[in-house]
């Protein structure tokens, strides 16, 4: 219960990060956060219902259960690959911009166009 | 054991959002993607640990440390 | 909707996020037993259906590879979306204004470009250094990716540490002469290739009767080459696509 | 081959397609590469259509291909349906992204990558439409995603990169709430596919039956984000404006509209999908009528038909939800769905028209601001462009999008009208034509003539991304201009054929092969009686839109503050709202 309420804790301060931030890569961190509370979730409840890790052994023991994580495999793979295109996407509008927070560049942006 | 580790991985995310140095929060972030991998590896998920430590902590950290070599490591407005 | 700027964006946020927060806590709380249904049935025949002991790799290679196929799509998109901004990132820096309009790809690239001679993180001992582990990290990196079915690993984290012994191995040559695993062109080959193969794998269920993505090794004594191949196609894909990434990122100007 | 395999051709030829266009990158530049990337392209873009044309009797004698991808374990594996309505999705990404294609190959980004990216992205429309499992589904909302966030910013310029990047980050945050909802259903259920989800949850404990409503909303909120419906359509316009035009035509054309439908298929499995059904058929309904007051404000060509997109998926979107309101095994649900299907359908072939052919003319000009873009007739005959061409194509779709007779816009216009006769929806949409008849009014203004020639600085006139050498350029122009041409062509004669083709897809979406749905009247007086008023009504509403006070009104919606933030606020409230209605709906 406590490990719970600690894990929606930290989703919201994944959260709190990509709304609240100003600055894109400490958005981008939020993102990062907010992904990884997920995972972190899917596993922790999968592993409730075994104490040994799903790779059959001779011995007869409960696993946990596998969806779950073979999921977050690919959950994780795909932040990661979101993170990086919005590292590239923030780096270049640095390089338009000249600036990591969000209004300026809006600003910046606009009075080009 | 998951609990500590949980509450520190809160005080880092805490921190990486709120460092005024770039750097350190890209530090700070690896550093949550190391305690999850350890973490996964407690809760009977090897493979999820794996992947998390090679990915989480090693590939998106070399990104995050590429994107702020090319502009600035400092929050201006820290807000 | 106009008269948003009344509002402070604090509030507006400490909204949204209190907001969420009462969405979420039935997800967060719920106190559901978690179902077993799909375990048992894993543990039971997972191992014979599969051929792999490791039920991950089953799942992930076996009953759910159409995932998996996503996954690796969503990579390759990535890496081709970020090497594009990549190339203009560079472009900028060197010729302001610059604006042609075709797609472009950094086509190539060395780590030993005019402006890394005089770069302050080089030194000798790190050329040694990486250059003598780099091959190890690369064996480590094919255990972890053929051993899949049997330990923890598999495609994608032994790719992963395949691209990091690409990159050692590109930090270290001493000789001018670029290591051939660490040229663009070798390594997009690869990408590519082994995309075109992935896909051709794929479909190859087919023509054995078991369907899209089903495993032709079905009634075969190895059923679990299936999920060998696989693995290691998937291992040259991602230690291609990351290691061109990482290294194209490195050898960009400081 | 099994029906099961070729189902999967839709998917994997596009992909094969793509492997090869990434082949075609690798060879040195020169004719060999060029039949590489276009073979890869007649792989992916061609060969799909005519696997569709075999499987149409399937289909349209009510029957479905439906199972296990690889014949693997059905608890755990992936299961896809293939059924009418993944029929007519993918003919109308098809349609268009082979359309958009040609085009691109005239003026935009182009090359082996762009292909690539653009084949794949299409098979991922494929996959999205036949997916009955909730983790795969968003793997392919991913595909779709990351594929965007690419081609968005391939148009170089700089606001597109920040379309680009807010599109990544609502979309990406509201994705992980989607990974939640899988969550919530998995742990009540503990299955993947929509069946066993539906089965599981007769089951379960009534102090369960929140977990589940949230989930639900979680996940229709996340899809609603792709959808672009009206609190949550702010990622949109930036992203449709600004990129290339061809990427455009798709977005607006296909992309926004696969989700909904995709939707669809959760939303018959559960007993709170109707009541899913009525919020965003409300939601959908004041979408197209404000979606088209912000439109008229507009001041940018291209981002006046982004907001019309968003006007234009409210119609959608309206009577979509109410016919899951209604219940789609009803007559009256059936035709309201096939309205729906039949105007985002029609709704793709003229916003890719007029994308296209106002992304040409805004290019030869350099100016996108309808105010100062005059007599562009003059200025696309100085480029060498063939004028009736581009010209007859906006006017085709102006006119279709206007709902004239007898253009598609009419027929499908027409068919959503009568289907939902006397409903709020019915109010709500006969605003939204009158706006949209003003607004293209508007829009058709920087083609009216002005005294003086058309003249053209040395500079204007090239489009970006055609070649400079004169034999490459003629055929990026003959590619664009059919392009365009075919899009005219389908729009007119969608109009002409409508009796046909309604009856067609009111038998595909009917179950069991019959056709249920109740066949509009089109022609009739009242219909042509409100036809002409809503023109009326819509030459009036220019009018006053340009008149001092109406400039002044409009100029204050068009400088309206967008904030970042706002996205998100508005997806976290939207999705408590969503919550709440179906909770109290359920005690």
């Amino acid at each position: 219960m406590v490990e719970r309420a600690l894990l929606l804790c930290l989703l919201l301060i994944g959260f709190w990060g990509v709304v609240a931030k100003k600055n894109i890569i400490k958005k981008i961190f939020g993102l990062n956060i907010l992904n990884a509370a997920a995972v972190m979730l899917f596993i922790l409840e999968g592993n409730r219902i075994g104490s040994e890790a799903p790779i059959l052994e001779s011995g007869l023991a409960q696993v946990v259960d596998p969806i779950p994580q073979a999921l977050m495999l690919t959950a994780i793979v795909i932040g990661v690959c979101v993170t990086a295109l919005a590292l590239a996407l923030a780096v270049h509008l640095y390089q338009i911009t000249g600036s990591f927070d969000i209004e300026t560049i809006r600003e910046r942006i606009q009075d080009e166009t | 054991m998951t609990t500590i580790l949980l509450i520190l991985i809160v005080l880092l995310a805490v921190y990486t959002l709120s460092s005024k140095d770039l750097l350190h929060g890209v530090i700070a972030l690896s550093a949550i993607s190391l305690l999850s991998a350890i973490l996964f590896y407690i809760l009977q998920a090897p493979d999820v640990a794996i992947t998390e430590a090679a990915v989480g902590a090693g590939v998106s950290t070399v990104i995050f440390v590429w994107a702020i070599r090319h502009s600035q490591r400092k929050d201006d407005n820290h807000g | 909707m106009g008269k948003r700027k009344a509002w402070s964006p604090t509030l507006q946020a400490c909204l949204a996020i209190g907001a969420m927060g009462v969405v979420l806590l039935p997800v967060f709380l719920s106190q559901t037993p978690w179902p077993t249904v799909a375990r048992d049935y894993l543990m039971q025949y997972g191992q014979d259906e599969s051929g792999a002991r490791n039920l991950v790799s089953a799942i992930y290679l076996g009953y759910r590879a159409f995932d998996t196929l996503g996954e690796t799509i969503v990579l390759l998109v990535a890496v081709i979306g970020t090497m594009g901004l990549l190339s203009r990132v560079e472009s900028l820096v060197n010729t302001v204004g610059d604006d042609d309009n075709t797609i472009q790809t950094v086509s190539a690239f060395s780590l030993r470009g005019d402006k890394r001679s005089s770069h302050v993180l080089r030194t000798h001992l790190l050329e040694v250094v990486t250059g003598k582990i780099g091959p190890i990290v690369l064996l480590f990196g094919f255990y972890v990716m053929l051993y899949g079915h049997l330990s923890p690993g598999g495609g994608f984290q032994g790719g992963v540490i395949i691209a990091s012994g690409i990159v050692f191995l590109a930090l270290g040559n001493q000789q001018d002469n670029t290591s051939a695993l660490s040229k663009s062109s070798i390594l997009g080959g690869i990408e590519s290739v082994s995309f075109l193969l992935f896909i051709i794998v794929a479909m190859s269920g087919i023509f054995f009767g078991k369907g899209f993505f089903g495993n032709p090794l079905a009634d075969s004594a190895y059923p679990v080459g299936f999920i060998v191949l696989l693995n290691s196609i998937i291992g040259l894909k991602v230690g291609a696509s990351i290691g061109f990434m990482c290294i194209a990122m490195m050898g960009g100007h400081d | 081959m099994r029906p099961e395999d070729i189902v999967f051709a839709t998917v994997m030829l596009p992909l094969l397609g793509a492997a090869l266009a990434f082949c075609a990158k690798l060879l040195p530049k020169g004719r060999v590469a060029s039949v590489v990337e276009y073979t890869g392209a007649l792989v992916g873009l061609g060969l799909p259509p005519l696997v569709l044309i075999l499987l149409f009797p399937v289909v349209f004698s009510g029957q479905s291909v439906s199972g296990v991808v690889g014949q693997w374990f059905v608890g755990i594996g992936i299961t896809f349906r293939f059924d009418a309505l993944a029929w007519l999705v993918n003919i109308l990404g098809f349609t268009i992204g082979t359309a958009a294609w040609v085009y691109s190959l005239g003026a935009g980004p182009k090359g082996p990558a762009f292909t690539g990216v653009f084949l794949i992205q299409t098979a991922a429309l494929c996959a999205t439409i036949m997916t009955t499992d909730l983790f795969n589904l968003f793997v392919c909302l991913e595909i779709m995603g990351i594929t965007s966030y690419v081609l968005i910013p391939t148009s170089r310029k700089a606001g597109a990169t920040l379309a680009s990047f807010s599109y990544l980050m609502v979309s990406a945050s509201a994705m992980v709430f989607f990974l939640l909802g899988t969550y919530g259903f998995y742990r009540l259920t503990g299955a993947l596919s929509y069946e066993g989800i539906s089965n599981g949850l007769q089951a379960i404990s009534s102090s369960d039956t929140v977990l589940s409503i949230v989930s639900l909303a979680l996940l229709v909120s996340a899809i609603a984000i792709r959808v672009a419906v009206m609190p949550l359509y702010g990622w949109l316009p930036d992203a449709h404006a600004l990129a290339p035009h061809a990427v455009s035509a798709v977005l607006s054309g296909v992309l926004i509209k696969t989700p909904l439908f995709a939707l669809s298929r959760i939303l018959f499995l559960f007993p709170a999908g109707m009541q899913v059904g009525e919020l965003m058929g409300i939601a959908g309904g004041v979408t197209a009528v404000l979606g088209v007051v912000i439109a008229l404000s507009q001041e940018d060509a291209k981002r006046l038909l982004a907001y019309h997109s968003i006007s234009q998926i409210g119609y959608v979107v309206a009577a979509w939800g109410m016919a899951i309101s209604i219940g789609v095994d009803s007559p009256a649900g059936t035709s309201l769905m096939v309205a729906a299907f039949l105007h985002a359908f029609y709704h793709a072939l003229f916003k890719g028209l007029l994308f296209l052919s106002i992304g040409t003319t805004v290019d030869v000009a350099k100016e996108r601001n309808v105010y100062i873009l005059r007599d562009s007739i003059g200025k696309l005959r100085a480029a060498g462009e063939r004028i009736p061409v581009t010209f007859m194509c906006f006017v085709i779709g102006a006119l279709a999008i206007s709902a004239t007779p007898p253009l598609n816009g009419f027929v499908s216009k027409t068919a959503i009208t009568y289907a939902m006769k006397g409903s709020l929806h019915y109010y709500l949409l006969s605003a939204a034509a009158v706006g949209t008849v003003a607004s293209f009014i508007k829009l058709s203004r920087i083609y009216w003539p002005t005294g003086k020639r058309g003249r053209l600085h040395p500079e204007l006139g090239v489009l970006p991304g055609s070649s400079a050498n004169p034999q490459t350029k003629a055929y990026g122009l003959v590619a664009r201009l059919t392009a365009q041409s075919v899009l005219a062509v389908l729009c007119i004669a969608g109009g002409l054929a409508a009796p046909h083709i309604l009856t067609i897809i009111g038998t595909l979406m009917s179950r069991g092969g019959t056709n249920i749905a109740v066949p509009p009247i089109l022609y009739s007086t009242d219909n042509l009686l409100k036809t002409g008023v809503t023109t009326l009504g819509g030459i009036l509403l220019f009018f006053v839109a340009t008149s001092k006070i109406g400039s002044r009104v409009l100029h204050t919606i068009r400088t309206r503050p967008r904030s970042f933030q706002g996205l998100f606020v508005s997806f976290s409230l939207g999705t408590a709202v969503l919550a709440a209605f179906l909770v109290v709906g359920k005690i």
